[in-house]
């Protein structure tokens, strides 16, 4: 297989920058999974998609919206009625759903190319998000594992909160390198790293 | 005499020297001192001019309700105009200029329009100006030329022009409590709203939080109240639920307890820090706001009460305990309440004079008259003060016995010496937020105040904005409402901080203005004076809004927070009606001026982000011009050294229809149309049918909207049997998207279909021209893609150079031609490929003009035809209108304004004198370069045609098809192209498509 | 009452302005009047005064709810231009065009119409071929339009950001130099004073509470100060079409009442000569005289009559302004404030007789109402007297929805929050 | 102005799309009525005061809702899934992971 190019190359610049001196605020990195892929449940069948991401990736959501299993190899969250995102670090996961899932359950999706996947982390990653989405990132009102839908002016993005301070974003490709840019130049004020 | 530091006292750093220039000449101030309490502190008595008499104006108060010192902060071409000199942080290098004068603040040359007096009232510009009816003058001519001077001796400070380099930022927050204000009722609210554990924000205007703590003589636990506040500061700080902004302006009070605020994060400083904005825009979801945003002191209106030297009492109380500064030697006070007492007391215990108190009053409490006795040369109650003495600073005043019964003066008037001026005439709560979120402001009489409304939001108010005006009252309402806020089970007041404060009467007596001769002021900053409220009555401009346009009063930039309520009275008692019936006008946003681009915040510079394909670093690296479409940006051609834009897309147009090329087609709108009904649904948006075609085909469709034109159209691919890609222009697929999304979700949610945009998940790469199938056959394995294995609009899977690729052969150009589909993240690597496997085809990428060309010749349309008022048949796609089935806009297609037979229809243009056509041009009958008229359409899109050898365009004409083989001409008076053509059929080129089928 | 001129503020000013007269009077409504028209904005005053000067008739009475001109006369951006794509449109508002040019002759009142120019900057290519298709459409109707070139732009406009490397930079513009600004209130008092002085009664603080009739017929009105009957009852009450005229029993109307927001900056010194739009949003602004850029954009976008406006259309109307203008950044926004806005479903208004006879209405006017006031009331005033339209508005019917005979300039069909 | 999602929570206007009026009806696909054509897509209740209409939250799960909303003081009462027959309330509680 021919490996994936990332949107973000050319403005790639890993090291730390902005205002840094009294340590760093926030890490920012490009995960780039192997597969992300999306399960949309029928009414009345998202029950059987969340078993399809039981038995394919191994993950076991909570209930609720926006309810998701955080992980390092894989992690899926949902992130609209009966709308769920599943990453897996390797590739082909959306073959492995699509044999899982019949059209009555549910369709299946690839977005391995057309999302990339960010990642902030960082003891200022909460007022570094918060410059940019209109949603509560404390740790109560956006817990572990959960998934967010929400968009800054033209960019839409999916984000799921996989640790205390680390946040997965899940942006659409194109808008990539330009989401990429305004969130370095939001670092630089507590000081920022890439990784 | 003039201002100056007092050897002792206030809350700056006497330790740190800070040094600014001002109108060029350098001074010297202390930490914490503002620009204002700064030049007072060195004398300076004159700040600026007034909008329209260009009077000479000194500071009137001390903090964000200043009419009169209005400066620029400049900083090289970078300038900031308008700014309070009250509210402005000096810092080492600070550089600030005053205002709308010329050529020097002292000797302005607009001072003389003062001789105009009353000429220049209320009103006066739209009596005169009109100008003659006829000659050289009529029309708006006059008035044009008479408005250049007009403009020229308006408008305040200047704008630069140069880029402001600073950066601004949003910050969305979100809290239980938000309290507004920092002054003792505020602190107490956080403080007890912390205490339950809410997630708490207290925004301060100020730079100090504290409030008037910061320069009232009080005490409070037994500390001086500075120290108290700042003690109470310092255990909030330390919460990790309370985020403490101070130097931010809550201003905006909008829908659902979202609260709009300003941080000037980096005013105050000479340099900011690495990344750190200017100004940070708040947004601020608070469950429930406590406003403890106190109360303003206003002015009263009496001639000569805008010399400089006149200045509001509770602003010499706070420049004298905040800042250490006299705002004269000898001070007289004028007042028509007891609060202005705290001031002589504060003045005299700095050093300052006390000459006289002027009372309207004849009756003062006994507190009053005990600081009276103990600091003033003369205590003149029954008094008022009816003109001012001097030239640019006060050096007199005269006073005459009043009544307030008759609020007349009589007797004889007496001069007394004084060179500053302290005036008060009562207090105005501050409502202003309050009233955004309310409804009618309460007005009190006993207070002479409108009170805070009943709420339409969540909020709560404590302090002064209450009409509460002592300490101690705000300390027990402040946490009273922070704990409410909060919703605290223990609302138990507990031990609260016990202020030592003196117990001055509240209220005011009930007079505005004195009545004597000379010019009263209302609104200091538009100069309206008392008489033109009074000429705006005699001329029926009555109601408070109507007051206000005519005579501009409260139009300023300090949006009448001293002048609205004396104003309001002054129309009032001349109505003869009570105040509340002639009303208050509404408060908007923004409680003070905001900068636009703390509004801007990131988008600053930024203002929207760029949309690249997955190819778009190739096509940089290959020379291509880039063409913004919407966000993205397209290949317009990759010009060789020395072409012009149109040799360029001539020479890529000959290569594809002679050989081979390459042209991105990422940029169209890709979704994926998936489920049990999938097909259904095509049949229901699109006018074709889909729900026949097979899979592993592709279709052309068209859609209308519900009115019955044109939407959009685009190839619909059949993937598998529940899975369809849909491809849109890349204009509209935003607009598809929704378009679709609503009609599953509301008009036919018994559908199984999911849509999702894969746009950015497939990059497209189209190769067209007679040789693409072979540099196909070069390129893909795991499938064959001759004619019989990927016949026309046939699709076929299969990889290039590993990348897994979807190949669907279809056309735009007319050509033999196939799009190719593959992951985003192959799509440079695919598109790489392609270029070198045909190499030796001769391949070039060709970019939006070569495909335009193409198309043009082709007769295919795009957005420039499909203009939201074209319909199906205008477009001559009337063949693709299914009569099998309804569809959307199938019922409303065939109205009579759909089918009448002057529309506008696509027809060709061929230029008959083989000089280029303009896309824009009209189309006319009869050629008439004078007076362009008749036009019967215009052109759409034009070209050179390579394969014709002519300009040729499309266009939409009244008419259309019946007119080909008919000539007319262009008429492009805008670029003064005229010239003869001939309208043809929209297909130039192959009608028969033999060639994209061959 | 006395003529305004140079000559009489000089004689009053030495007299103490005390002589001045009321600019219109208060009356008391009459029993009966031959036409009402309810609303006393600017449309409403300006047809009372032309029924009274082309038609001679004056006995005409203009019911407002509030104070005169509280509706959006008075809480528009104040741009007067006619530079519309569609003929239907063009002619219409170029009609109004010329009645501003003499307005403040004929009024008698400085309505400060000032012919700074109207300027649409255009960002691309196809973009400027646009703009060349409107100019071109608007000089074969005989009105003005040029194209002007990045150059020529600099010059009339320091302030904007010329750079090459804008994210949308600016290649031309549309210019119509007959265009400008007026002084929005002063239209409003100028119509009221002169139809006042033709005999007509304005009454303020009179709101229609409903409509008498006589079987279908329409003929006449009960208000807040009694019932006033009248042959012909005319409803210009933009903004608030639909709720006066469920008044009248008419249900539903191809209209949607929006918030349009407005801005103004404080005072600067001569910075915008021009009105300008920004082709790559919605955006536009000018400079008032008292030096306030003046300057709005886009509709909240959504139903509303709450007057007041949302935030995130205010951080984007910023965020546009500072696309052209990088200098403004440190300039301050004064004051905000929101006008309801009749959208129709095609962007085009609607000025005919009917729905109901004896009933004539005007409505629909979009972002469009201010330039056409003088337009309006006069082809209201025709259709009113004559009960017929006139030429420039007969495409302005009711009817044309249905009929699919649209006018839609904007070509975003019935969607009004994007016309 | 904020509008709660019912799947989403509480988000700002400026997430969603205004989709208009809901008080319309589209007749039958298969109609030749002209005049109730016409009225559904040309004529307008536009109330002042409750209004039933359609939002898409196309910043968020981009769902469409119905919403019930008061066009003098935009005060929301009522939101829902355009999907679920009928009106029902918005709710706090939100369901398993899905269909809200």
């Amino acid at each position: 297989m021919v490996e994936q190019e990332s949107p973000l190359k050319p403005v790639w610049q890993p090291g730390s920058h902005g205002n840094f001196a009294a340590g760093i605020g926030v890490y920012l990195s490009e995960s780039a999974p192997g597969s992300i892929v999306q399960l949309a449940a029928w009414a009345g069948k998202e029950k059987a998609v969340l078993q399809a991401i039981k038995a394919v990736a191994g993950l076991k959501l909570p209930d609720g919206a926006g309810g998701g299993a955080p992980g390092e190899a894989r992690a899926a969250f949902g992130f609209a009625p009966g709308k769920f995102l599943v990453i897996d670090e390797q590739e082909g996961l959306a073959e492995r759903f699509t044999q899982a899932l019949d059209i009555e359950t549910g369709t299946v999706t690839d977005l391995s190319h057309g999302r990339t996947a960010i990642r902030i982390a960082g003891p200022k990653a909460e007022w570094v998000l918060s410059k940019f989405f209109a949603i509560d990132f404390s740790a109560t009102a956006f817990p572990i594992g959960a998934g967010r839908s929400t968009v800054h002016h033209e960019i839409f993005v999916h984000i799921q909160r996989s640790a205390p301070t680390q946040f997965e974003l899940y942006v659409f490709r194109s808008f990539a390198r330009s989401f990429w840019q305004a969130l370095c130049r939001a670092s630089e004020e507590v000081g920022y790293e890439v990784q | 005499m003039s201002p100056r530091r007092a050897t002792a006292g206030g809350r700056i750093d006497r330790q740190r020297t800070i040094r600014f220039t001002f109108d060029g000449h350098q001074f010297t101030g202390h930490a914490g001192d503002t620009l204002a309490s700064a030049l007072l502190a060195n004398g300076v008595t004159l700040f600026g001019r007034s909008f329209k008499y260009h009077r000479p104006r000194g500071v009137m108060t001390a903090g964000v309700n200043e009419p009169n010192a209005l400066v620029t902060i400049v900083n090289g071409g970078v300038r900031e105009p308008n700014i309070p000199a009250t509210t402005v942080e000096i810092f080492d290098g600070l550089t600030a200029e005053s205002q709308n004068r010329f050529p020097t603040l002292s000797y302005d040359i607009g001072a003389l329009n003062q001789l105009g007096g009353r000429l220049l009232s209320a009103g006066f510009y739209y009596k005169t100006f009109m100008g003659p009816v006829i000659g050289p003058l009529k029309g708006t001519r006059l008035w044009m030329a008479c408005e250049y001077f007009i403009r020229r001796a308006a408008g305040l400070g200047s704008a630069g022009l140069e880029k402001d380099p600073a950066r601004y930022e949003r910050m969305n927050a979100f809290c239980d409590v938000l309290v507004v204000g920092s002054g003792p009722a505020g602190l107490m609210a956080a403080q007890a709203a912390a205490e339950s554990g809410a997630r708490v924000i207290l925004a301060e205007l100020e730079a100090v939080p504290g409030g008037s703590a910061n320069w009232s003589d009080e005490a409070i636990d037994g500390m001086p109240a500075a120290k108290w506040a700042s003690s109470a500061v310092g255990k909030l700080k330390a919460l990790e639920n309370v985020r403490l902004l101070p130097r931010t302006t809550v201003w905006g009070y909008y829908d659902d307890n979202t609260l709009a605020a300003v941080e000037r994060v980096t005013d105050h400083k000479s340099a900011p820090a690495k990344g750190e904005p200017r100004h940070r825009h708040w947004t601020i979801r608070a469950q429930t706001v406590v406003l403890a945003t106190g109360a303003l002191e206003r002015p009263l209106v009496f001639p000569g009460n805008d010399r400089p030297g006149v200045m509001l009492a509770d602003a010499a109380r706070r420049y004298v305990n905040q800042f250490g500064v006299l705002p004269g030697e000898k001070i007289a006070i004028f007042t028509n309440n007891d609060s202005a007492y705290r001031a002589a007391h504060a003045l005299k215990k700095a050093g300052a004079a006390i000459v006289a108190i002027i009372d309207l009053r004849r009756e003062v409490s006994d507190a009053a008259r005990q600081i009276a006795a103990s600091v003033v040369g003369e205590h003149l109650t029954g008094h008022a003060v009816v003109a001012t003495e001097g030239g640019k600073q006060v050096s007199g005043i005269k006073v005459q016995p009043f009544d307030i019964a008759t609020a007349s003066v009589s007797g004889d008037p007496r001069s007394l010496h004084a060179d500053c001026l302290l005036v008060s005439g009562g207090w105005s709560p501050t409502i202003h937020l309050a009233s955004q979120a309310g409804l009618k402001p309460v007005w009190i009489e006993q207070l002479q105040a409108f009170l805070p409304p009943q709420p339409t939001q969540k909020w709560l108010a404590a302090g002064a904005i209450t009409g509460s005006f002592s300490t101690q009252e705000a300390i027990s309402q402040g946490h009273a409402a922070g704990a409410k806020a909060a919703d605290s089970k223990s609302a138990e007041p507990g031990d609260l901080p016990i202020a030592d404060a003196d117990s001055l009467d509240p209220c005011p007596a009930p007079i505005f203005e004195i009545k004597a001769p000379g010019k009263a002021f209302v609104d200091h900053q538009h100069d309206v004076t008392a008489d033109d409220v009074r000429l705006a009555h005699r001329e029926g401009f009555v109601s408070v809004e109507h007051l206000k346009r005519y005579t501009t009063l409260g139009m300023a930039t300090d949006q009448g927070k001293t002048s609205n309520v004396p104003g309001l009275a002054i129309m009032a008692e001349t109505l003869g009606k009570p105040i509340p019936e002639v009303g208050t006008t509404r408060f908007r946003p923004p409680f003070a001026p905001v900068s636009v681009g703390a509004l801007a915040a990131e988008r600053y510079g930024d203002i929207r982000p760029e949309r690249l394909t997955p190819m778009h670093d190739w096509h940089v690296e290959n020379g291509a011009t880039l063409y913004a479409a919407g966000l993205w940006h397209r290949p317009m051609i990759y010009g060789l050294a020395g072409e012009t834009v149109e040799q360029a897309y001539v020479r890529e147009t000959k290569a594809v229809r002679g050989g081979v090329g390459l042209v991105d087609v990422s940029t169209l709108g890709k979704i994926a149309v998936q489920g049990p009904d999938a097909a259904a649904f095509l049949d229901r948006v699109y006018t074709n049918m889909f729900s026949t075609l097979a899979v592993g085909k592709a279709r052309y469709g068209l859609m209308l909207r519900e009115d019955g034109f044109v939407l959009d159209d685009g190839t619909t691919w059949r993937l598998g049997e529940h899975d369809f890609l849909m491809t849109t222009t890349t204009a509209n697929a935003g607009k598809v998207m929704q378009h679709l999304e609503y009609l599953l979700d509301v008009v036919w949610p018994e559908l199984r279909v999911h849509l999702t945009s894969v746009t950015d998940q497939w990059a497209g790469a189209a190769i067209s021209g007679p040789k693409s199938r072979e540099v196909l056959a070069a390129c893909v394995t795991g499938t064959a893609v001759d004619n019989d294995a990927l016949p026309f609009m046939g699709i076929v899977h299969g990889e290039i150079d590993g990348a897994p690729v979807m190949i669907c052969r279809l056309s735009f150009s007319g050509e033999l031609a196939y799009e190719v589909y593959c992951g985003a993240g192959h799509g440079t690597h695919v598109w790489a490929t392609l270029m070198k496997g045909g190499e030796n085809f001769g391949i070039v990428p060709y970019g939006l003009e070569a495909l335009g060309t193409m198309r043009i010749e082709k007769g295919h349309v795009t957005g420039a035809e499909i203009d939201g008022r074209t319909t199906a048949r205008d477009l001559h796609l009337d063949w693709m209108l299914s009569k099998k089935k309804p569809f959307i806009g199938s019922a409303m297609m065939d109205r009579e304004g759909l089918l009448a037979e002057d529309r506008l229809q696509l027809v060709g243009i061929i230029s008959l004198d083989n000089r280029p056509l303009n896309g824009g041009a009209h189309i006319v009958e009869h050629l008439d370069e004078a007076n362009p008229h008749g036009s019967i359409g215009h052109l759409t899109a034009a070209c050179y045609s390579p394969v014709l050898g002519r300009y040729i365009g499309l266009a939409l004409v009244s008419g259309g098809k019946a007119r080909h083989g008919s000539r007319a001409f262009v008429s492009d008076p805008l670029r003064r192209r005229f010239g003869p053509i001939e309208i043809v059929s929209h297909h130039f080129y192959d009608p028969e498509g033999s060639r994209m089928h061959g | 009452m006395a003529e305004y001129s140079a000559f009489s503020l000089l004689k009053n000013a030495l007299n103490g302005n005390r002589d001045w007269k009321q600019a219109w009077r208060k009356p008391d409504p009459k029993p009966s009047y031959e036409v009402i028209v309810v609303g006393g904005g600017g449309h409403g005053l300006a047809t009372a005064y032309y029924l009274a000067r082309e038609h001679g008739i004056a006995n005409v009475a203009v019911l407002e709810k509030g104070w005169l001109g509280s509706g959006n006369v008075g809480r528009n951006t104040t741009a007067v231009r006619s530079n519309y794509l569609l003929p239907q449109n063009s002619r219409f508002y170029e009609h109004s065009m010329k009645l501003w040019e003499n307005l403040s002759h004929e009024l008698n009142y400085n309505v400060m119409f000032s012919q700074r120019g109207c300027l649409n900057l255009a960002h691309t290519p196809g973009q400027l071929d646009d703009y060349a298709r409107r100019g071109n459409a608007m000089r074969h109707e005989g009105i003005d339009a040029e194209l002007m070139t990045p150059a020529q732009i600099e010059r009339l406009v320091p302030g904007l950001d010329m750079s090459a490397s804008a994210r949308f930079p600016i290649i031309g513009g549309l210019m119509q130099r007959r265009a400008g600004t007026a002084r929005h209130d002063a239209v409003a008092w100028g119509y009221a004073r002169a139809a006042d002085r033709r005999g007509v009664d304005i009454i303020e603080n009179c709101e229609v509470t409903g409509f008498l009739r006589d079987g279908d017929r329409v003929v006449g009105v009960t208000t807040t100060r009694g019932e006033i009957r009248a042959s012909k009852v005319a409803v210009a009450v933009a903004g608030h079409t639909g709720h006066v005229m469920k008044l009248a029993g008419i249900e539903r109307l191809p209209i949607e009442s929006h918030v349009l927001q407005a801005f103004v900056s404080e005072s600067l010194k001569p910075f915008l000569h021009t009105v300008i739009t920004f082709g790559m949003g919605h955006f536009y602004a000018s400079q008032s005289d008292k030096g306030g850029l003046i300057y709005g954009g886009d509709l909240d976008g959504y139903n509303s009559y709450a007057q007041r406006g949302s935030l995130p259309v205010m951080e984007d109307v910023m965020s546009e302004m500072l696309a052209l203008f990088p200098s403004l950044a440190r300039v301050r926004v004064l004051r905000s404030w929101g006008g309801v806005c009749d959208m129709s479903m095609d962007g085009s208004p609607i000025i005919t007789t009917g729905p109901l006879p004896g009933m004539y209405l005007n409505a629909g006017w979009c972002y469009g109402g201010f330039k056409a006031t003088p337009a309006s009331g006069w082809c209201f005033a025709h259709t009113i007297a004559r009960d017929e339209p006139h030429e420039f508005n007969a495409a302005f019917t009711l009817d044309r929805f249905h009929r699919g005979i649209l006018i839609d300039d904007k070509g975003q069909g019935s969607t009004p929050r994007l016309h | 102005m904020l509008i709660t999602c019912p799947y989403c929570g509480p988000r700002n206007v400026s997430e969603y799309t205004y989709q208009g009026d809901g008080n319309r009806t589209r007749p039958d696909p298969a109609s030749t009525d002209q005049a109730a054509w016409n009225e559904y897509v040309y004529d307008r209740l536009n109330p002042a005061g409750d209004h039933h209409e359609i939002w898409q939250h196309s910043g968020g799960c981009r769902a469409h809702l119905r919403v019930t909303r008061n066009t003098l003081t935009h005060v929301v009462t009522e939101v829902s899934f355009a999907r679920d027959a009928g009106h029902r309330k918005s709710e706090r509680h939100r369901k398993p992971g899905a269909h809200a």
